[in-house]
This record gives C-alpha cells, sequence and structure tokens, in this order.
C-alpha cells in the first residue's frame, strides 16, 4: 500500500462535488414484475403472477422480488443470501436468460415492459424460484471436486509456481450457482448430462499441478454424459455470473481427454 | 417428528462448521446441520485475506502476530486464547494449502503474504506481509476448499435444516465444599426442514456451534440476508451466557445504502473520503494519517460528518470516496473489485464519479462464551458438556472490542479445528444424554402460533424499524440516551412481534415463516446488544460512547456476559442479568492504543 | 463409528441423510453403459469427416451445378460421364460414406437429446441405422454396379448414352 | 414439476448458431437421403432418372436448390467454425467473431451462387 500522506497539496478531484456529489434525487420508477409461480401443495399448475412495485435507481431484480414477499405476497418464494454476488443462492431466469437476482440491476432493464422472472430451466421446481438442486451437486460430487495427491506431505507448503497457478485460475471463482448448466441446451433435454459446471470444477483440479487425481477425471468425464456432450452453444459463458469461461474450460478438458487416450 | 441419532452434530457449514466437520467427521460419526448449502455461507464474501506468521515474503513470528491481535483488540484480548490462535495460524494456513486451496505464490513458490490493516513487525515498528490471499476471493476459496474436503470426506449434510432448539438438560452438581450448582448437558438439537416443514430431533453427544453472525441487526451491513444471529440467540435462550456483545465492529466503506463491502485497499491506494462540499474531512479527524486511520475512528468521522449535516446525497447521508485522481489503469489493476461493486450495484463509474460510502455493520467481536479448546462456559468457567462454538457465533476472545483484518478467517480455522477434534474427542467416550420430554413442544408451538396468528405485524415492518433504529442509536455513536431510544424501540416491537402474521400457510419452503422465526432471534440479540452497550460506560474498539469517551481500564478492563434471567431487572429491561469476566494477561500491559 | 440408528427413549427411525438419495431418478445416471471413448471416437469422427465433406461436397457441387450449363447439364450422360472416371467414382464413393456417416451420427446425437422415452428411442435409433445402412449399401451398390452404355432393346446404344460409349 | 415450458431462453450468438446447425444439419440429411435415392434411379432406367432429375430443373425447385445450398454452406462453415473453436485455443474467445465471419462468407458465397445458378437455369430454360 502507498502512503499518500506526503503530498504537497490534495490531489486534484476531476468532479465537482457540489454538482455530482451533492448528488440529485435517486430516481424512482415503476416496474411491473412478471413472476413464474408454482406450489404443488396448492395446484399442480405453474401461473404467472404480475406486480407493480416503485423501485430506485440502485435497485436490483432481488429488491424486487423482496418488496413484494415483504410487501404485498409473503408467499413468493425464493433463494438469497449474500445479495452481491458471491453465494450463488439466487440465480433465475430474468427476460429469458439466467442472472443471479442480486446482481441484475432493475434500471439496466426495459422498464416500459413487465421483467419476467422464472425458475432456471432444467431442474425439478420446488415452489415458486426454487429448484431441487440436488441433482446438480450429485453431478459436482461425481467429478471428484477435491485434491488427491499421494506423496508425502512436505512440512511446508506445496510448491506451486505463479505460472502453474495462473493455469486454472478462472475455474476457482466458481460459487455453484448453476447458472451454467442450467442455461445449457444439452441438460434440459433429459437432465444427464454432467453439465458445464461439473466440467469446470473437475478443471480446476485436472490443471492444478499438485493434484494427482486428473486422469481420475478426464476418465469420469469421458463418460457418454461428459464433456462429448456439450456442443458449445456457449449458454453457460454467456450466463456465468463470475465471468468464468466456461465453454473454454471445457474445450481444454476434451482436449485433455484426447491427448490422454492417444 | 423424526428422531436421528449422531456423534456429533455441527450447527452451520460455513468456515467454521465446515472446518470442525473435517476433523468430526474422520473420527466420530456427524452430521452438519445447515440452514443454507454449505457453499452459500457468508465465509465466501470475504476478501481481503487470513492471517499467519509464515515468515515467507519477510521476517515475522507469531509473537508479534499475538501482539497485534492484542493491541487491536484494545487489550479487552484474552491473551492466552490470541496465542494459541497466531500461534496455529500457520498450521491452520498451510492445512488448508495442503487441502487444495490455491493461495497466489510468490516467484518461488510459496506461499504469498501481504499488508494488512494493524499487522506489525516488531510490536508496531512497520507494517508486515502477513495476509496469505487467493486473489481478492480468500473467503470463497476457503469455504470451497472446505467444502470439497467435505465431500471428500463424505460428511453427511442436512441441507436447508434450520435448527431452532438447543436441548439442555440441567443437573445439580454438589461442588467440594458442599454447594452446588446447576450443570448444563447437552443433549441434541430441534431442526426443521425447510423443504417440507417437518421437525427433526436430532441427538447428540456433541453439538458444535458455528451459525456466523449478527449482521442483520443493522440496516446498512455487510452481511447476508441470512445472517440473522441465531446460534447466539438459541445458546441464550438455553441459559447460557453472551459475551462482550456490545462490540461491533463497522466497516468505513460500504456501499452507501447497500452495506455492501469496498475494501480498505482503496484508500492504501490513495482514495481520499470527501464531504458534501468536496472537502477532505479526514484531515481533521486524523491530521497525519487521514484517509488511512484505524476503521474505527475513521467510521466514526463519516458519521460525524454526516451527522452535522455535511452528507453527500439526496438525503445526505453518505459521504464520498474519490478515486478520480488515480489513473484509471491503476484503479484496474488494484481494485477490480471495488471498481465492479460500484458499477454493478450503484451504477456509478469510478473512474469519473465519487463513491457514495457509509459505515457498514461487519463483524460481531462478542458472542457465545468458550474457552480456548471451543467449548462452551456456562459462567465464567463452567463448560457445558459437549457443547462446543467456533467462529463469528463464538466469543473466545481473540478479538477483544475490535478485530484485526483477516483475523476472521484465521478464526473459523482454528477454533473451527479446535472444536472439531474436542467435539469428537468428548463423543468417543461420553453418553447420549437423554432427550428431554416433549423436545419439539416449544419449537412447534412457536411455529403453530406464527401460522395461526392473525395480529397483522408484519415482519419486514418489524424489522426494518428494528434496523433502522439499530442504525441510528447503536451504530458507530452510543450514549446513554440513544441506548435507551433504542431500547424502548426494542421493547415495543417485542411485543409486536406476538402479533406477527404470516401469510405463506404452506408447509414447503415456508421461507416467510423463518423469516419471522429469525426476526426473533433478531430482536432477541438487539436487546443484549444494546443492555450491554448500556453496561459499558467507557468507550473502547468498536464501542464508542459519547458520553465516556475515554477507555476506562479500571472499571471496564473486564469482558461483559448478559444471562437471560426473567427475574433480573437492569435499567428499565426485564429478563437480562449482567455480569462481568476477568480478561486473560499473559504478556502484554494496556497501552494506549495510537498507531 | 457407532451406530446410526436411534434406539434410545424414542422411537427410532434410521433416516438417511436428506437429498442424497432423493434424487429425482430422472437425473440419476444409470452407470453408463456405452463406453466413453465411442463417444470419444464420435466425436472425432464428426470433425474429421466434416473437414473432408467440405471438399467433396464443395467440388461435387461446383462441378455439377456451377460450370458447364449448370442445372441443365444433369442427365443420365452427365452421371455416366462422371462415372466413367474412377476418381469421380471414388469422389461420390467417399462423399455417400462420409456424409451418411456423419449425418447419422448427428441424427444419433439429436435423437439421444430428444427422445423422452427409452422406448422411443431404440425405436427413432433403429430406424436410423436401418435407413443409414439401406442407402449407404444401395448408393456403393449404385456406383459400382453402374453401367454407362446402355443399349435399347434393339442393341442399340441409347440416346442419352455418354458419348465415349460410341468408342466402345 | 421439470419445468418445460415458460418463455423460451434467450441464448446468444453460440446458442442460435448451434439451433441453426442442427436444424440444417438435419436438413441435409434427409435432403441425402432422397438424393441418394433418386440418384440410383440411373440403375433403374435413364428415363426414370432423366424424369425425375427433371423435377430438379424447374423453377420451385431452383429456389429449393438455392436453400439446400445455403443450408449445406451454413452447415460447412459453421461446421469449421466449431471445428477451430475445438481445436484452436483461441477459439472459444472469437466465437461471435467467427461466426459474423461465417455468416459473412455465407452471404457472399451465397450471392455467387444464386446468381450463376439463375443465370445458368435461365439460360437453359425453355419456360413453362
Ligand atoms: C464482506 C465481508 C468481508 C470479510 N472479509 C474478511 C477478511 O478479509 N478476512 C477475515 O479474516 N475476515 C473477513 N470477514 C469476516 C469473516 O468472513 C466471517 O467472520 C467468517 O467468515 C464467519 O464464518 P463462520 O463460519 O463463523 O460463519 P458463516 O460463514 O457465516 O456461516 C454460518 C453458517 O451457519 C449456518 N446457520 C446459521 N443459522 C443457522 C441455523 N439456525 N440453523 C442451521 N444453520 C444455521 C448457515 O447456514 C451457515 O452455513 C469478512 C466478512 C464480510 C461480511
Ligand atoms: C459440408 C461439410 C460439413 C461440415 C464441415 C460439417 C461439420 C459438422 C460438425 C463439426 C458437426 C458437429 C457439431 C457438434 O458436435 O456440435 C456436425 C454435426 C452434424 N452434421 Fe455436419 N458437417 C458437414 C456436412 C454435413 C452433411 C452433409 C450432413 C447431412 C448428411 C450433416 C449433418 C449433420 C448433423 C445431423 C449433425 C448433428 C447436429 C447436432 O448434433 O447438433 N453435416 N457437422
Ligand atoms: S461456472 Fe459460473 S455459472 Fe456455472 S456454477 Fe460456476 S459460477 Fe455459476
Ligand atoms: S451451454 Fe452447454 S453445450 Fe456446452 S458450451 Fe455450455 S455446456
Ligand atoms: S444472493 Fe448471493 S449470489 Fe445473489
Amino acid at each position: 500500500m502507498s502512503t499518500p500522506t506526503k503530498e504537497a497539496a490534495e490531489p486534484a478531484s476531476k468532479i465537482d462535488m457540489k454538482e455530482s456529489g451533492g448528488g440529485g434525487e435517486i430516481p424512482s420508477f415503476d416496474v411491473t414484475l412478471q413472476v413464474r409461480r408454482y406450489d404443488p401443495e396448492f395446484s399442480d399448475e405453474a401461473r404467472w403472477d404480475e406486480w407493480t412495485v416503485t423501485m430506485y435507481g440502485t435497485d436490483r431484480v432481488l429488491d424486487a422480488l423482496h418488496k413484494v414477499k415483504w410487501e404485498i405476497d409473503g408467499s413468493l418464494t425464493f433463494r438469497r443470501s449474500c445479495a452481491h454476488g458471491v453465494c450463488g443462492s439466487d440465480a433465475m431466469r430474468i427476460n429469458g436468460r439466467n442472472r443471479l437476482a442480486c446482481k441484475v440491476l432493475l434500471k439496466d432493464l426495459d422498464t416500459s415492459k413487465p421483467v419476467l422472472v422464472e425458475p432456471i430451466k432444467g431442474l425439478p421446481v420446488e415452489k415458486d424460484l426454487i429448484v431441487d438442486m440436488e441433482p446438480f451437486f450429485q453431478s459436482y460430487r461425481e467429478i471428484m471436486p477435491f485434491m488427491v495427491n499421494n506423496s508425502p506431505a512436505p512440512t511446508g507448503e506445496r510448491i506451486q509456481s505463479p505460472e502453474e497457478r495462473e493455469r486454472f485460475d478462472d475455474t476457482t471463482k466458481c460459487i455453484l450457482c448453476a447458472a451454467c448448466t442450467s442455461s445449457c441446451p444439452v441438460f434440459w433435454t433429459d437432465g444427464q448430462y454432467f453439465g458445464p459446471a461439473a466440467i469446470v470444477n473437475a478443471h480446476r483440479f485436472i490443471f492444478d499441478s499438485r493434484d494427482d487425481a486428473g486422469d481420475m477425471r478426464l476418465e469420469i468425464l469421458n463418460d457418454k454424459e461428459g464433456v462429448w456432450r456439450c456442443r458449445t452453444t456457449f449458454n453457460c459463458t454467456d450466463a456465468c455470473p463470475r465471468g468464468i469461461e466456461v465453454t473454454k474450460a471445457i474445450q481444454e478438458v476434451k482436449r485433455a481427454v484426447l491427448t490422454r487416450s492417444m | 417428528m423424526q428422531v436421528h441419532k449422531y456423534d456429533v452434530v455441527i450447527v452451520g457449514a460455513g468456515g467454521a462448521g465446515m472446518r470442525a466437520a473435517i476433523e468430526s467427521g474422520q473420527r466420530a460419526h456427524t452430521a452438519v446441520l445447515t440452514k443454507l448449502y454449505p457453499t452459500r455461507s457468508h465465509t465466501g464474501a470475504a476478501q481481503g485475506g487470513m492471517c499467519a506468521a509464515l515468515a515467507n515474503v519477510e521476517e515475522d513470528n507469531w509473537e508479534w502476530h499475538t501482539f497485534d491481535t492484542v493491541k487491536g483488540g484494545d487489550y479487552l484480548v484474552d491473551q492466552d486464547a490470541a496465542e494459541v490462535m497466531a500461534k496455529e495460524a500457520i498450521d491452520a494456513v498451510l492445512d488448508l494449502e495442503k487441502m487444495g486451496l490455491p493461495f497466489n505464490r510468490t516467484p518461488e513458490g510459496k506461499i504469498d503474504q501481504r499488508r494488512f490493516g494493524g499487522h506489525t513487525r516488531d510490536h508496531g515498528k512497520a507494517a508486515v506481509r502477513r495476509a496469505c490471499y487467493a486473489a481478492d476471493r480468500t473467503g470463497h476459496m476457503i469455504l470451497q476448499t472446505l467444502y470439497q474436503n467435505c465431500v471428500k470426506h463424505n460428511v453427511e449434510f442436512y441441507n436447508e435444516y434450520y435448527v431452532l432448539d438447543l436441548l439442555t438438560v440441567d443437573e445439580e452438581v454438589t461442588r467440594e465444599d458442599g454447594t452446588t450448582y446447576m450443570q448444563k448437558k447437552t443433549a441434541g438439537v430441534v431442526s426443521y426442514d425447510l423443504a417440507n416443514g417437518e421437525i427433526h430431533v436430532f441427538q447428540a453427544k456433541s453439538v458444535v456451534f458455528a451459525t456466523g453472525g449478527l449482521g442483520k441487526i443493522f440496516k446498512t451491513t455487510s452481511n447476508a440476508h441470512t445472517l440473522t444471529a441465531d446460534g447466539m440467540a438459541l445458546a441464550y435462550r438455553a441459559g447460557i451466557p453472551l459475551e462482550d456483545m456490545e462490540f461491533v465492529q463497522f466497516h468505513p466503506t460500504g456501499l452507501a445504502g447497500l452495506g455492501i463491502l469496498l475494501s480498505e485497499a482503496a484508500r492504501g491506494e490513495g482514495a481520499i473520503l470527501r464531504n458534501s462540499e468536496g472537502e477532505r474531512f479526514m484531515e481533521r479527524y486524523a491530521p497525519t494519517i487521514k484517509d488511512l486511520a484505524p476503521r474505527d475512528i475513521v467510521a466514526r468521522s463519516m458519521a460525524n460528518e454526516v451527522r452535522e449535516g455535511r452528507g453527500a446525497g439526496p438525503n445526505k447521508d453518505y459521504v464520498l470516496l474519490d478515486l478520480t485522481h488515480l489513473e484509471p489503469a491503476h484503479i484496474d489493476a488494484k481494485l477490480p473489485d471495488i471498481t465492479e461493486f460500484a458499477r454493478t450495484y450503484l451504477g456509478v463509474e469510478p473512474y469519473t464519479e465519487p463513491v457514495p460510502v457509509f459505515p457498514t455493520c461487519h463483524y460481531a467481536m462478542g458472542g457465545v462464551p468458550t474457552n480456548v479448546n471451543a467449548e462452551v462456559l456456562q459462567d465464567n468457567d463452567t463448560v457445558v458438556p459437549g457443547l462446543y462454538a467456533a467462529g463469528e457465533v463464538a466469543c473466545v476472545s481473540v478479538h477483544g472490542s475490535n478485530r484485526l483484518g483477516t483475523n476472521s478467517l484465521l478464526d473459523i480455522n482454528v477454533f473451527g479445528k479446535r472444536a472439531g477434534l474436542a467435539a469428537a474427542e468428548y463423543a468417543a467416550t461420553a453418553e447420549f444424554v437423554d432427550i428431554p420430554e416433549n423436545p419439539t413442544a416449544f419449537t412447534e408451538n412457536q411455529l403453530n402460533a406464527m401460522r395461526a396468528s392473525t395480529g397483522g405485524e408484519r415482519t419486514s415492518t418489524l424489522r426494518t424499524e428494528l434496523q433502522e433504529t439499530m442504525d441510528a442509536n447503536m451504530q458507530v455513536f452510543r450514549s446513554e440516551e440513544t441506548i435507551k431510544e433504542a431500547l424502548a424501540v426494542i421493547a415495543d416491537l417485542r411485543l409486536r412481534y406476538k402479533n406477527v402474521q404470516i401469510q405463506d400457510k404452506g408447509k414447503r419452503f415456508n421461507l416467510d415463516l423463518l423469516e419471522a422465526v429469525e426476526l426473533g432471534f433478531l430482536l432477541d440479540m438487539a436487546e443484549v446488544m444494546t443492555v450491554a452497550a448500556l453496561h459499558r460506560k467507557e468507550s473502547r474498539g468498536g464501542h464508542y460512547r459519547e458520553d465516556f469517551p475515554e477507555r476506562d481500564d479500571e472499571n471496564f478492563m473486564l469482558h461483559s456476559m448478559m444471562y437471560l434471567d426473567p427475574e433480573s431487572s437492569t435499567d428499565g429491561t426485564n429478563g437480562i442479568r449482567a455480569d462481568t469476566k476477568p480478561v486473560v494477561f499473559t504478556r502484554y500491559e494496556p497501552m494506549e492504543r495510537k498507531y | 463409528m457407532t451406530t446410526t440408528k436411534s434406539d434410545a427413549l424414542l422411537p427410532a427411525q434410521g433416516i438417511e441423510a436428506p437429498r442424497s438419495g432423493r434424487i429425482d431418478p430422472k437425473y440419476l445416471r444409470s452407470g453408463s453403459s456405452k463406453s466413453g471413448s465411442f463417444e470419444m471416437a464420435a466425436w472425432v469422427f464428426m470433425r474429421v469427416s466434416g473437414a473432408a465433406l467440405v471438399v467433396l461436397i464443395f467440388v461435387h457441387l461446383t462441378v455439377n451445378l456451377l460450370v458447364g450449363e449448370g442445372i441443365h447439364q444433369i442427365d443420365f450422360g452427365f452421371v455416366a460421364g462422371k462415372w466413367a472416371n474412377p476418381v469421380w467414382q471414388f469422389w461420390d464413393l467417399a462423399m455417400l460414406w462420409l456424409a451418411m456417416l456423419h449425418g447419422g451420427n448427428g441424427m444419433r446425437t439429436i435423437i439421444n437429446d430428444y427422445a423422452e422415452k427409452d422406448s422411443t428411442r431404440m425405436w427413432l435409433k433403429s430406424i436410423l441405422y436401418l435407413s443409414v445402412i439401406v442407402i449407404i449399401v444401395l448408393g456403393t451398390m449404385v456406383i459400382f454396379t453402374f453401367e454407362p452404355c446402355l443399349l435399347d432393346s434393339s442393341g442399340q446404344l441409347l440416346e442419352s448414352s455418354p458419348s465415349f460409349c460410341q468408342n466402345v | 414439476m421439470t419445468q418445460t415450458k415458460g418463455t423460451l431462453y434467450k441464448g446468444r450468438e453460440g446458442m442460435w448458431s448451434w439451433v441453426g446447425h442442427r436444424i440444417t444439419g438435419v436438413g441435409i440429411f434427409f435432403f441425402l437421403l432422397v438424393h441418394v435415392l433418386d440418384t440410383s434411379l440411373v440403375r433403374v432406367s435413364p428415363e426414370a432418372y432423366d424424369a425425375v432429375i427433371g423435377a430438379y430443373k424447374n423453377p420451385i425447385m431452383i429456389v429449393g436448390e438455392i436453400g439446400l445450398v445455403g443450408a449445406i454452406v451454413f452447415h460447412a462453415f459453421n461446421g469449421l467454425r466449431i471445428i477451430l473453436v475445438d481445436f484452436w485455443s483461441q477459439g472459444t474467445r472469437y466465437h461471435r467473431q467467427m461466426l459474423w465471419t461465417v455468416m459473412g462468407l455465407w452471404v457472399i458465397t451465397m450471392i455467387g451462387f444464386t446468381v450463376r445458378h439463375l443465370m445458368l437455369f435461365l439460360d437453359g430454360w425453355g419456360g413453362f
């Protein structure tokens, strides 16, 4: 950290505080939310509910959902926790695309039309926006998402160069939100495909220089439901809220499986 | 009602819970109950790093780390515990590395370390590189790595199981001198399956609480929606005291209105705090180190600007973090997370616009009292057999009145591991304690009453009122007047809470119901915090009393201990008995805390 | 490890950890019967055959449609003229095989994706395989047994015969 | 309930190119089935073959042929793009640019083909 204590004069700010800093009124606007709802306790049919709420410029879709839940209809159900895009609870389909509700600002949407909110596709819907995540985590568990190192542990750390560390950096960012897997047209078809998230997490270990079980993971993903089912549709990459290059990771795994069998 | 029987039940699957589960799961029949999928826990939000005196990049040792921790906590730290933590920090980091955590590396391939506020070499001589980190997502990597190892060791998770009651049994024990006391014993927990609303009883020899913090007591917080003080409230309701609850850390730079954390690194890189007039106000409060003053001082200065009408924004309720004089390339290189948060959430472009910030409730220094083996205490020194606590829910106390950055990720690993080991070891020889009769009665009555209520009060209204009063009266400035104001509001809210009515009458995923239950935890803990604050008539660390602005070692070099006690009445609040506990000193004499 | 079942004072029920055995059976992978290496080979084949087909098909289209009189030149004589040359015979044979196998495998993927029931899947694939075999066999036979210089009943060369038949 | 209905997923270039690839692939496959069958008629008799092939020379079929060639050309170029995405290390980063290239090449090829095909067709066409 640099210490800016010795500067001769206070560094010039590029803005006139009185104007921009004094801040105008945070704009408020009305948003219509259309949520696809389903509660098997009361009906086998899914339905669309619609509410119009007044929201502010800094509000996100999650805030609008909360507003409905807290002020209008307490039975509206969705998962959430951190509210800033790091826990992966609230992947849902917003205006047709998988997003984290806590990362989509309402003002970035076209609020002249209703905002459509649906559960993510391809996993069994349990209630409203909540889906059963178990099949998703099952695939994750199957790819051995943990370090395997059979050599005797050194007293200190295992040495790894910054370049070796960089090799799998991208895929360590995954928060297991399922936005990718549930955006994949192949996964939608029968839910048998391992799915991008499982492959991303396998990639994280396959390319970790400290790990010894890469071959086993490649074998697992050489399954008929493994990497070969990916048709490079890139929906996963587009959906990933962490900006992981998911398809790239999948392609690297495919090439690794190929190289290994040759 | 369904009954399960496990040697060890761990409540919470954040960093502390899963670290415990990895140890206990390999030694005893263990279940982890968590109201969230493990990887949703808030440990994943931590960015900065985890400290350990590895001395990988420069000279360092655990004794210096102990000193920094003690001093950072304004000497209210139990020094024996701080020593344990600083000493075991090294293994804690190496354990994680061997579990696979992808730490950033030095050119030689060792774990890289960086500086962090309050961590110094040789007792304050200069800043030291002690924080081990994985980019700007150390907490995320810790959470993922621990979960991965739980998968590896086949830990049994009960996901989306809310623990709503701690089952203990009181037994009369006669001391050597003939006097008697009530010894608590752990029998198990009662939990609620979110998916279908069924109640499950878990009988266990050992129960480990690792339920995290209480940020949602406040309106502005860096904490998750789900951090509602559950574990503290459950322990408290079961008759366990709570220690040092008045100490809450407010982080200076939360995104205004949202509370999302912007790391201290921003100011380290030269960002400047300004008020609505564009003035660099920290020059007035800390003329030499200005914006880089300690967290509590900066937070208070910011709040003071707002209070005196120099806040920015339409409601004049925040100040501005100005990065516009920095090169965009520099901002991108050093502060990518900050720029992303500011853009995503406030739509503010930090290259050209100042970012609205305000202190945000960040961390609870207090909690369920434990000794260094993570064993929960039912008073100043009696251990409750079979009950353990670790992580933010616990108070060991290693953070005293103010936690140093990076010491919490360390805390959850060191004491999480200790809790898991101790719980398994205890379970190896202990007998099950019989579950009390009607174990689910309390929980079921509570839930049924809420389901049936027609009182018309909304959970969200009460919660908002609580959070607003806490922000207004119990934040960085407190005085007898504001504390009493908060107490009055809380008392009123507690009455209204009886009339809380929920709208979702279903069994499946009834989060409406659970939010109402969580509000009960928040109200209880807000009250305890406020009463504790009322009793501490001094200013120390995160607790600042305008009517007592000085630290008062003579009268208050003591931990506070708050007991649920229906017979007691303190300053107008009924039901809380305030007591104290001595602070443990080993090598460091209290000094004035200045940097 | 100690016992799972509760045998103490409360009714004992050995309850599994939830949501691990609770997966919707639709998602359970029935321990893959078909070896992955087949899928890998198919994947590679799609790429190799695709690359080859680009050349084969583009030349085919150019020769048939873009040079000479284009579409109007195509008649029996044109085909006969081409197949008199073994290069074209081989060309069309390769195209036939590669395209059918490539297309057939592509169709197999698509059936795998969308058939909802195992029985439907089996039926569709049987029909697919059968038609691919029939077409390949038929096409191959046509190319190899093709007789360019047909005579009519009177023993005269047919009008549509390619010009080289005159020289025979 | 497994949600199969609801709104259409709003995929981007990658998804739509895949949809296109799949549809063209299926289309070409069925054409090929027919095409092999009609070509087999050369074994039956020249008249039969010429009669069927004659059908390809009618103006409606000409439009169909342009469609077919359009499908093949797209499938072929996009197939090459997929191969690049698979084997070129930077392929996934530039898949969008490559798709625009595919579309550009497709337009150029199709203009060329259509003009030439129509000219040749009109040249030799005797009218209805
Ligand atoms: C934004 C942010 C940044 C931070 N940065 C740093 C940093 O850089 N360095 C550092 O050292 N510290 C940092 N901290 C602090 C540190 O991250 C936390 O204190 C620590 O992670 C707490 O871990 P935990 O395991 O105690 O709780 P958590 O991770 O919060 O986990 C709580 C668990 O308890 C479960 N639970 C809660 N209630 C119940 C219930 N009733 N029944 C069942 N389960 C329940 C939840 O499901 C969850 O699994 C940061 C904190 C925040 C908010
Ligand atoms: C012209 C050259 C061709 C090239 C370069 C080519 C390339 C490809 C490639 C690379 C794939 C794999 C796509 C994937 O895995 O995602 C594919 C799939 C396919 N091809 Fe071709 N192909 C060509 C010609 C043909 C022909 C002639 C047919 C028809 C007989 C055909 C039918 C199909 C089908 C049905 C698929 C499956 C589509 C899917 O799974 O989505 N292709 N092609
Ligand atoms: S890869 Fe991205 S989208 Fe997929 S689960 Fe991980 S974070 Fe979510
Ligand atoms: S969306 Fe699916 S098809 Fe492949 S590129 Fe992503 S996994
Ligand atoms: S609530 Fe955590 S990712 Fe959105």
